[in-house]
């Protein structure tokens, strides 16, 4: 089962991880993203490039299911105006064997971080400022490559 | 030829969204960028680093030497900075 | 922040998560162990050993502490009778950095296996077996030996 | 000196704890279980066969070789299966 969610609205985590738990497996791993407030920051926004975005969740979710044998992967990620505390990403797997709902997880995040047209901007009080990509994210998502990917 | 900005690209440029018809030459993304570069100070801001720059053809990422073919739609916008 | 418990009450996955989210962390990581039904299991119970287990318990989050940068690990276990869909384990971590929150998520899964005294009896209709311990589970928690651990 | 069991050792014993005190010569786990299994039918089921079996001294795991020192409170037990 892959659910995938691109929406404005607040991400329900309780929702999300029952709909993965009812999958029957014996274990779940979520990793959320939340919007941190130190460094000034008062306020969170996201742009994505729609069509694209939810067509590149889908092909990530699917390519986790290639590589482990997961019951069930979630995908969620907010976009539009965030507060600080509110959950920007949820990434959710279900697996028989904890070892692979973890993997699966891990690598949900790096790629996403690399592989989804996303796009952050910071306010802080008046003053707005467009997140730049970081080459940890690179080498993370790098992490991963190699055959059956 | 639909063109898509996002981010800073579409804050510089001033739209989000533009057709438009390149001329015989333009073959991959980044003489796309290069011409795009001369048509308006807005552009000019946007379009003067391609480096700073990545691609999508038809809602696939695309390095800049990509061959525009018969693209239908190519988005311009910085790294992506989801998650 | 370390948070355990060993209760016989179910436990509030919600509960936990938001209290964790509240540490001001850009991620929360989380595996939750569901009991399974295939393989004929009907109910589960869990001993353990009153005091052991909450000192290994404590003794496992603060390595956790110790090796990564978290604002907080949670540790919940839970004892005593369980059906089926219920949940077994919940471990959460908050952490600046999502590596650090998935791998010490990782690091407490796989510890808690082998570091803390609990015990699983499988109930398959009226028949009862104690779940034997696995070699995989030993091979696990040594990925994580070595320096500063 | 305070003996628990658990699990399927507590069952065999017939009681999850119980005081006993060890004759000289019984001075680590290992010797502690072989003279365990000589008490009762149910200890002898018990305590049969070593390799299957952990043990913690004053709450801390420790090997079957180990010491009984001091000890005030050692639980036997099987391999432990939480998580």
């Amino acid at each position: 089962m892959i659910r995938v969610s691109v929406d404005p609205a607040p991400i329900e985590l309780a929702v999300e991880v029952a709909a993965l738990e009812a999958r029957g497996a014996g274990g779940v791993a979520t990793f959320t993203g939340i919007v941190r407030g130190d460094d000034g920051v008062t306020a969170l926004e996201l742009e994505h490039y729609p069509g694209m975005t939810e067509a590149s969740l889908v092909a990530l979710a699917e390519a986790a299911m290639a590589r482990w044998d997961l019951l069930g992967v979630t995908i969620v990620h907010r976009v539009g105006a965030m507060a600080v505390g509110e959950r920007i990403v949820f990434l959710g797997t279900a697996a028989h064997h904890r070892r692979e709902a973890l993997d699966a997880c891990a690598f949900l995040i790096d790629r996403l971080k690399t592989d989804a047209p996303f796009w952050k901007r910071e306010h802080r009080g008046g003053a707005t400022r467009w997140v730049e990509a970081r080459h940890s994210d690179e080498a993370a998502a790098q992490r991963w490559s190699g055959i059956g990917d | 030829m639909d063109l898509l900005y996002f981010a800073w690209v579409r804050e510089a440029v001033g739209t989000g969204q533009e057709t438009v018809e390149p001329p015989a030459g333009v073959e991959t993304i980044a003489a796309l960028i290069d011409w795009l570069a001369t048509r308006s100070p807005g552009h000019a801001e946007a379009f003067r680093e391609p480096a700073r720059l990545r691609a999508a053809i038809d809602q696939q990422f695309v390095p800049l030497d990509a061959a525009l073919g018969s693209a239908r739609e190519v988005a311009i916008f910085p790294p992506v900075t989801g998650g």
